[in-house]
């Protein structure tokens, strides 16, 4: 691929060193401030990480360049800048295999592509397993995937024991552990990074990215949406695209629209950064809890979603608890550290557990939303997948099983097997 | 950590209550299909107030119905089912 | 740091040993580490996060950004304790972290000459490549990271909960939180005081004022004494961390300190739902910027003076004070009170006024219009500043710097509780507005600091008059070259900040998270306010408009064990136990988790493998009779005039003609269509049910039934009762079961799917005469009190026929062999009852949860849906649980298989799949292949069922 | 004095009475004393009934537990039904001032509010288990607990300082089967 070159100035370890030479003076916006024009081929509500992803994508796969991304505060604000980065595809459903393994190997790439080092880093993710039950799942997972050219391996629990010395190994612990599967293309990135990375590229290539610019309706000619009003005044566009995941449902609703979507808070939380204690990102395949440590050295986690509808942006501390419970029953010393600071999330509960990526009843409003508690991994996938739809009219392929129609047609997806009620997933 | 108001046994905490859905989605057992199902995945998720269906799992097993903010978390309303 | 030893502080307090660094030191009792360390004259304490600068001491309280350390030994070692946060205990030993070799000769302290090649954000711009380039220069990266040294070990601490409700809780054991307590408890009211420190008294620790005739903290003791003995629970040395929804608040107790050992219970996690909640929680200074504002021996001036006047240390010999407003003088006044020498007052005000001021200027040189440019170093302590002293540079010599550049009223949990903040510009300061919960601020944190106007009804004799608002320091314009920090723990300068405004990180969110501004072990707390006046005199608006970030629990970091609690070790998450466990146990069980609960597995022999074993167990009951517990299994009447109804309702088979004695096997699905759970449906009499399920599902199950009486039934004349654990059930299976049963009931046996009541071992049970294993087989229930000898006489029943116990492995095996499906495996929430090869089972005119669902198109046509089939391992070879289904190996799979067992009857290996078309596959050779496991298993498949396909054997 | 005594609760039986059936209309019917939400109450005497002995308890809005010996076996169907439960219950019995503490200890509602007194009946969850508790004495309190989470319950309960005592039957202990 050509280098991009950048307005403002590739970054590089050179451009690094100029700046140390120069007192980095010389270092212009990320992205510019833009003003609403328009009109544009597309308005992309919302300027998280989806919505920066696919008006980069827009730009650079389609070459279709008049995108709007409209954000109601700062871009990354939402669940881009509160989730635990982790990045995998090793899901057991092909649909999602395929969606999110597409995206996994654009996160390969990711901060060449974008010139902007999201730290993206595949020291792999690790489920454990804690019976021989639960090891025969993984393994089926892992059968799964390999069958679609994905990677797992199976690890005994000496090797497991091995790549994460600080789990409690013991024979007789509440949950033992037999074992697990890693995926180690997976891992960690920097969450913030992906939105900024997306943004600058983006803007790069001419798209205005218009913070502080709320949605407040759509502009309608009969049942085709035209463009939308904000705080910022009308902006009209060929095809408007909401990707505010968490906050689908009340959007669409300014269109008049129900989805099978049910807005959820999930709460992660970080420890106090100590020296490198954990190297791997650390799932289990029964219990509801996961955690890494960042680059910084916290240990960042979470468990269950708060398990009923929210917008609130905060939880409950019943559910830090059982999180922290089950993360320090696997690995005791986490014990010792402290919590300095947790936080939450509103989620896009879909009603079979999967994202929803298709046209809207209304001609030319689309949706990417519904992302549960998994949105992150799918970033740059579900931005390229939706420029794609929002480039040609018609869903890619990989998107196709996630249409909305599917809800109505009995083809859900359901990776979970846990059925329609969001709070039982 | 809210406290919600069981019409039954009084204020408690809300680890003893279970959230089932909102009140517009109920399926009844004579429901048309197409209305159904239209009721169980089209959910207004309104930011805001909604009614919604509780149950007091870990305590005396009322159902209620909730009148709640969903950004508050501010009840205004509660009734026995 | 030249200051040593004590002067004159008055306090009775005894001598005890701590060792920093390898150095045995002496502190007196109710020291904190800071202040010892201050005492013994440590200036050099810690080693910065990024930059790894030398730092001191800043701060006396919580807020400490810079002074953190590892405090304990071994298992007992906890790292980044801020220094003025732990209270020195004979015996503690600390150690300073994120330097190497050493504290003084610390190899990481390059970062600091590279520093102009790593500002904020510089990871952003290069370390390009491949993610495993990235991956060489993150090892790095993580290894230069982190503040202490992680724990390796178990924690041997021990955590508890507790709840708490009252009336008024307060939070802060100041003047304000103290009267409000003592009044609320004289009211009558329940009333809970908290106070993160040992003691009581907060900001009356660092004045010399009398209240009521009796010193500050005299009255303080006096006061919280008066709360208690109206009943109100005093809590000290615990911090209210988290305020929740609905006035619940968590506070966490440390009833030891860091790194102490010993004590049962070293913190409680408290939860406090509270009527009312006051927040008495002070202010926290806030520092000056000028470079190299974080040199050991700068100081907060109220830290300076709480370490003079409540632990008698003078911080310095020689003194400057840089202030912005009253409040610092009074730390000139403290210090030259135990001997310090005052070299001068700089206050950047052009003309303060006040009777402190005057009282200051007749003693002390003050300097208006004067405030620092740079501390002046010498090795790693402070030795001077240099001021702009009403225009033009002067130096002042000196071995302490005390600074002020204002303070915040600590409004954290106020914003937690959703609070409103309203900004007072002239004391550059955020204030309580609003609250949304049933809260209020009272004290300093509601910007009142006169004592006279928080106690009215007292006599206040303060010798300085009264306190005043402080106000905040200059603005940081670049005036001297160099780094001038606003967030000493994570490195940020003032220069960082405008480099991520002139990048475009403009909202203050976005500040926050490019230069992690506020993001260390701190949170932000001193430099917060600092940092947003920086950015919004950079951006050229008024401060409320360059935002503020959102405050979030914990409000200072709480121990992750003391979340957790009780949760811990076996408590981790309940274990259920069956009402038989003692008698398996006795009896040889292994355990296997099934859920929450426990249940046998299988009994091996000595020397026996587990596979081995339980195929030996199923062969028994093939062979003769077996017994298996199935105790766990869900259990429910549904009785009264309109139980049909309910039954109706939830199982998707037809009920209404299943005769009284009778039962039949049945479904239940969801409201997609898709099954729920299966189970067994008898009829007890004419209006009285007994519904059987999955162990697994019964809490779903339970609150199934419940949803559909109660709401979609509109509460009929029915009662479900959930009696999964008042019955025990044990399943008799085999050839000899029949003859056995009747034998021990001394009574006929029902006939396969009747039901009956009889006598085992004197006990009334339950007899249900259903098959799972294929053989003819009966559900034995009984009350579980009960069950002990029904068990007992049951076992040497089978036993005396050539059979056995048998557990969970076996009788899976044996439903293999039939092709019963199981919930989680076959049933795994994405199969219709048609795809399980069930559909024939329904009603079909309707009318139970699921059938609407059951009508989409994608559910009603069978094309393409994956399909319950049996698979028969062709040439040898194990068929692997969860094994693909393939035309051969490479292929994206068509199915998987459930659950594998080996023949019972027979040899070889089988198993059940979901297999996409798989009815129309019968017949076809496939693979099972599991790469996971390097198995590559040629498969025939067939229908799901490889044994007795008449059904004779299970038949009366 | 914090002593735990652990029975099976053996006769306890759960009384359902239909929605739309009229409590003191049952009450009468049945010769027993119906308790309200959150109360217990001995069982009051009507001549033309047996002699019930023993406690009522409201556990749920249409739902009583009969706690003893001596109750209608069966109820008229107009009225409602009766289930023997008591195979599924434990009756952990605390003597000692403590059981407030312990309670507060366990869960999450106001154990410590004098209201909260004898013959007060609470269906909550306490270390994550779904029990009821009935407050008997001052000193005195009932925790009815699953059978099959007994020894969870037990086992922190111990840990919080409160030691068990054999039932006067030892047998009572073997059938709540406890190891």
């Amino acid at each position: 691929m050509a280098k991009t070159s950048f307005a403002a100035g590739r970054y590089s370890a050179l451009a690094l060193l100029r700046g140390a030479l120069g007192g980095h003076r010389h270092w212009g916006r990320a992205w510019r401030a833009a003003e609403p024009g328009g009109p544009y081929d597309v308005i992309i509500i919302g300027g998280g990480g989806h919505g920066l992803a696919t008006a980069y994508y827009l730009a650079q796969v389609h070459g279709v360049r008049r995108v709007a991304v409209l954000e109601k505060g700062y871009i990354g604000g939402g669940n881009t800048g509160r989730n635990t980065t982790i990045v995998r595809s090793n899901y057991r459903q092909p649909q999602l295999q395929r969606m999110l393994d597409h995206s996994l190997r654009l996160w390969h790439g990711l901060s060449d592509e974008l010139n902007y080092n999201v730290m993206f880093s595949p020291r792999g993710a690790l489920f454990l397993g804690h019976s021989d039950a639960d090891m025969v799942k993984l393994a089926e997972r892992g059968d799964a995937l390999i069958a679609m050219n994905i990677d797992a391996e199976l690890m005994t629990p000496d090797a497991v024991a091995k790549l994460v010395p600080l789990l409690d190994m013991r024979r007789d612990a509440r949950w033992p552990i037999e074992g697990g599967l890693i995926q180690r293309r997976g891992g960690t990135a920097r969450h913030d990074a992906v939105a900024w990375g997306f943004a600058r590229a983006a803007d790069n290539l001419g798209v205005d990215i218009i913070e502080n610019c709320e949605v407040t309706g759509f502009l309608r000619d009969g049942d085709r949406v035209t463009g939308v009003t904000t705080t910022r005044g009308d902006i009209s566009g060929g095809r408007t695209a909401i990707c505010v995941a968490g906050n689908s449902g009340h959007v669409a609703g300014l269109a008049g629209l129900k989805l099978p979507i049910e807005s959820h808070t999930l709460q992660a939380w970080v420890t106090e950064p100590v020296k490198p204690m954990i190297d791997t990102v650390v799932m289990s395949q029964s219990l509801h809890c996961y955690f890494s440590q960042s680059d910084k050295g916290g240990i960042v986690g979470g468990g269950d979603p708060d398990m009923f509808p929210s917008y609130a942006q905060r939880g409950a501390p019943i559910r830090l608890e059982e999180s922290i419970a089950q993360c320090i029953a696997l690995a005791p010393a986490l014990s010792r550290l402290r919590m300095v600071r947790s936080w939450a999330g509103v989620t896009d509960m879909s009603f079979d557990g999967a994202p929803i990526i298709g046209e809207m009843p209304l001609a030319g409003l689309y949706l990417n939303g519904g992302w549960c508690y998994g949105g992150f991994k799918a970033t740059p996938g579900s931005g390229w997948l939706y420029a794609h739809l929002l480039a040609t009219g018609e869903n890619h392929p990989i998107a196709a099983p996630f249409g909305l129609d599917r809800f109505a047609s009995g083809r859900t997806v359901d990776e979970a097997g846990a059925g329609p009620m969001p709070q039982h997933r | 950590m809210l406290l919600i108001p069981c019409p039954h046994c009084g204020p408690r905490n809300q680890e003893e209550f279970a959230y089932e859905r909102s009140v517009d989605s109920l399926v009844r057992l004579d429901d048309a299909p197409g209305v159904a199902m239209a009721a169980l995945y089209a959910r207004a998720n309104l930011r805001g107030e909604d009614h919604e269906i509780w149950v007091h799992v870990q305590g005396c097993g009322q159902w209620l119905r909730l009148t709640r903010d969903r950004v508050t978390h501010a009840f205004r309303d509660v009734e026995a089912l | 740091m030249a200051a040593t030893g004590r002067s004159g502080s008055g306090i009775a307090a005894q001598t005890i040993g701590f060792v920093f660094d390898g150095r045995r030191m002496q502190a007196q009792t109710g020291d904190t580490l800071a202040a010892a360390l201050v005492a013994n004259g440590v200036g050099l304490v810690a080693r910065s996060f990024k930059y790894h600068r030398p730092r001191g001491i800043l701060a006396t309280g919580v807020e400490e950004p810079s002074a953190l350390v590892t405090v304990g030994e071994g298992a007992h070692a906890e790292p980044n304790v801020r220094a003025s946060d732990v209270f020195v205990y004979d015996g503690l030993v600390a150690r300073s972290q994120n330097a190497w070799p050493s504290l003084r000769w610390d190899v990481g302290a390059i970062n600091s000459l590279a520093a102009p090649l790593i500002p904020a954000g510089f990871y952003y711009k290069t370390f390009f490549g491949s993610p495993a380039r990235w991956m060489l220069y993150e090892s790095v990266i993580r290894r230069a990271a982190g503040l202490g040294l992680p724990p390796t070990v178990a924690d041997p601490d021990a955590y508890a909960h507790r709840s708490a409700f009252c009336d008024v809780l307060v939070v802060g054991a100041g003047p304000a939180g103290l009267q409000a307590a003592a009044e609320a408890a004289e009211a009558g009211r329940r009333v809970i005081l908290i106070e993160q420190d040992a003691v009581p008294g907060g900001s009356l620790a660092r004045e010399t004022v009398t209240i009521d005739g009796q010193p500050g903290m005299a009255w303080a003791q006096a006061t919280a004494a008066r709360v208690r003995a109206a009943g109100g629970r005093v809590l000290t040395r615990t911090t209210a961390t988290g305020y929740w929804d609905d006035n619940f608040v968590t506070a966490v107790e440390r009833r030891t300190e860091p790194g102490q050992p010993g004590a049962d219970i070293a913190q409680v996690l408290w939860k406090l739902r509270c009527g009312e909640v006051i927040l008495a929680t002070g202010t926290i200074e806030r520092p000056l910027v000028f470079v190299d504002n974080d040199l050991p021996g700068v100081m907060l001036a109220g830290a300076v003076r709480t370490l003079a006047l409540r632990h008698g240390v003078a911080a310095g010999q020689r003194v400057v004070i840089a202030t912005s407003h009253d409040d610092a003088y009074r730390t000139a006044f403290a210090l030259a009170g135990i001997g310090a020498q005052i070299v001068a007052i700089l206050d950047s005000r052009t003309a303060p006024q006040g009777a402190i001021i005057d009282a200051a200027r007749n003693r002390f040189a003050v300097h208006t219009d004067a405030r620092p440019l740079r501390a002046l170093r010498k090795g790693m302590q402070v030795s001077g500043v240099e001021a702009l002293v009403a225009g033009t540079r002067q130096r002042f010599a000196c071995d302490c710097l005390a600074m002020s550049g204002g303070a915040s009223p600590v409004l954290h949990l106020h914003r937690q509780a959703g609070g409103a903040l309203d900004y007072h510009a002239d004391r550059g300061a955020f204030l309580p507005g609003a609250g949304r919960q049933a809260n209020r601020t009272a004290g300093a944190a509601a910007g009142v600091h006169d004592l006279s106007a928080i106690l009215p009804q007292a006599v206040i004799a303060d010798p300085l008059g009264a306190a005043t608002a402080p106000q905040p320091g200059p603005v940081w314009r670049g005036e001297a070259p160099g780094k001038a920090f606003v967030d000493f723990q994570n490195d940020v300068t003032t220069s960082d900040l405008s480099l991520a405004q002139r990048e475009g990180y403009v909202s203050v969110e976005h500040v926050k998270r490019y230069t992690t501004l506020g993001m260390g072990t701190d949170q932000g707390k001193t430099g917060a306010m600092v940092a947003l006046a920086q950015i919004a005199d950079g951006r050229g608006v008024a401060l409320p408009e360059a935002g503020l970030t959102t405050f979030r629990p914990p409000y200072t970091p709480v121990t992750m064990g003391a979340f957790a609690g009780p949760m811990h070790g076996d408590h981790a998450g309940p274990i259920r136990r069956l009402p038989l466990a003692a008698a398996h146990d006795a009896l040889g069980a292994l355990w296997v988790p099934a859920g929450l609960w426990f249940r046998p597995r299988v009994y091996p022999h000595a020397g026996e493998s587990i596979g081995t074993a339980s195929l030996r167990e199923a062969r028994m009951v093939r062979a003769s009779a077996g017994v298996v517990d199935v105790s766990s299994l869900a259990k429910f009447e549904i009785a009264g005039p309109d139980a049909l109804r309910v039954v109706a309702a939830v199982c998707a088979t037809p009920v209404e003609k299943l005769a009284v004695g009778r039962g039949r096997y049945t479904l239940m699905l969801r409201e997609d269509g898709i099954v729920m759970d299966d189970g067994t449906l008898w009829r007890l009499a004419d209006d009285r049910w007994l519904l059987t399920s999955s162990s697994g599902g019964a809490a779903r199950m339970g609150r199934h039934l419940s949803y559909v009486t109660d709401i979609l039934l509109d509460h009929p004349r029915a009662a479900v009762v959930d009696l999964g654990e008042h019955w025990a059930g044990l399943a008799l299976a085999g050839p000899r079961s029949a003859a056995i049963l009747a034998d021990l009931t001394g009574a006929a046996v029902p006939a396969h799917m009747g039901l009956a009541d009889a006598m085992i071992a004197g006990v009334a049970v339950r007899i249900l005469a259903a098959s799972y294993s294929g053989e003819r087989a009966f559900e034995v229930h009984v009350p579980a009190h009960h069950a002990a000898p029904v068990f007992a006489s049951l076992i040497d029943a089978v036993r005396a026929a050539g059979g056995g116990a048998f557990g969970l492995d076996a009788m899976d095996h044996l439903r293999v062999e039939k092709g019963h499906v199981v919930i989680g495996a076959e049933a795994d929430g994405r199969t219709t009852p048609a795809d399980l090869g069930l559909g024939g089972m329904l009603r079909k005119a309707g009318g139970f949860v699921g059938w609407q669902g059951l009508t989409r198109p994608a559910m009603a046509d069978q094309t393409g849906r994956r399909q319950l089939v049996g698979l028969t391992a062709i040439a040898g070879g194990a068929i692997n649980e969860g094994a693909m289904l393939v035309v051969r190996e490479g292929d994206e799979p068509l199915g998987h298989v459930t659950t594998a067992a080996p023949r019972v009857a027979g040899e070889g290996s089988i198993a059940l799949g979901l297999l996409v078309d798989g009815r129309a596959r019968y017949g076809e050779t496939l693979f099972a292949w599991s790469p996971t496991r390097r198995s590559y298993v040629r498969v025939s498949v067939g229908p799901p069922l490889f044994y007795d396909d008449e059904g004779a054997r299970y038949r009366d | 004095m914090t002593e735990m005594v652990v029975t099976p609760a053996a006769g306890l039986v759960a009384l359902d009475l239909w929605h739309d059936t009229d409590h003191a209309t049952a009450a009468a019917e049945l010769g027993i004393a119906l308790p309200g939400p959150g109360q217990a109450l001995a069982p009051t005497l009507a001549p033309t009934q047996g002699m019930a002995q023993g406690m009522v308890l409201r556990v749920a809005p249409r739902r009583w537990w009969l706690d003893g010996a001596g109750f209608p076996a069966t109820v008229p169907a107009t009225t409602g039904v009766v289930t023997a439960v008591g195979g599924a219950w434990n009756r952990v019995r605390l003597s000692g001032a403590g059981w407030r503490d312990l309670l507060m200890q366990s869960g999450l509602i106001d154990a410590e509010n004098p209201a909260f007194g004898p013959g007060s009946v609470a269906v909550t969850p306490l270390c994550h288990v779904r029990c009821a508790v009935h407050v008997r004495a001052t000193a005195q309190c009932d925790v009815f607990v699953p059978r099959s989470y007994t020894e969870h319950c037990l086992s922190l309960w111990r840990g919080l300082g409160w030691h068990e005592v054999a039932p006067e039957s030892g047998e009572l202990r073997e059938a709540a089967h406890l190891s």
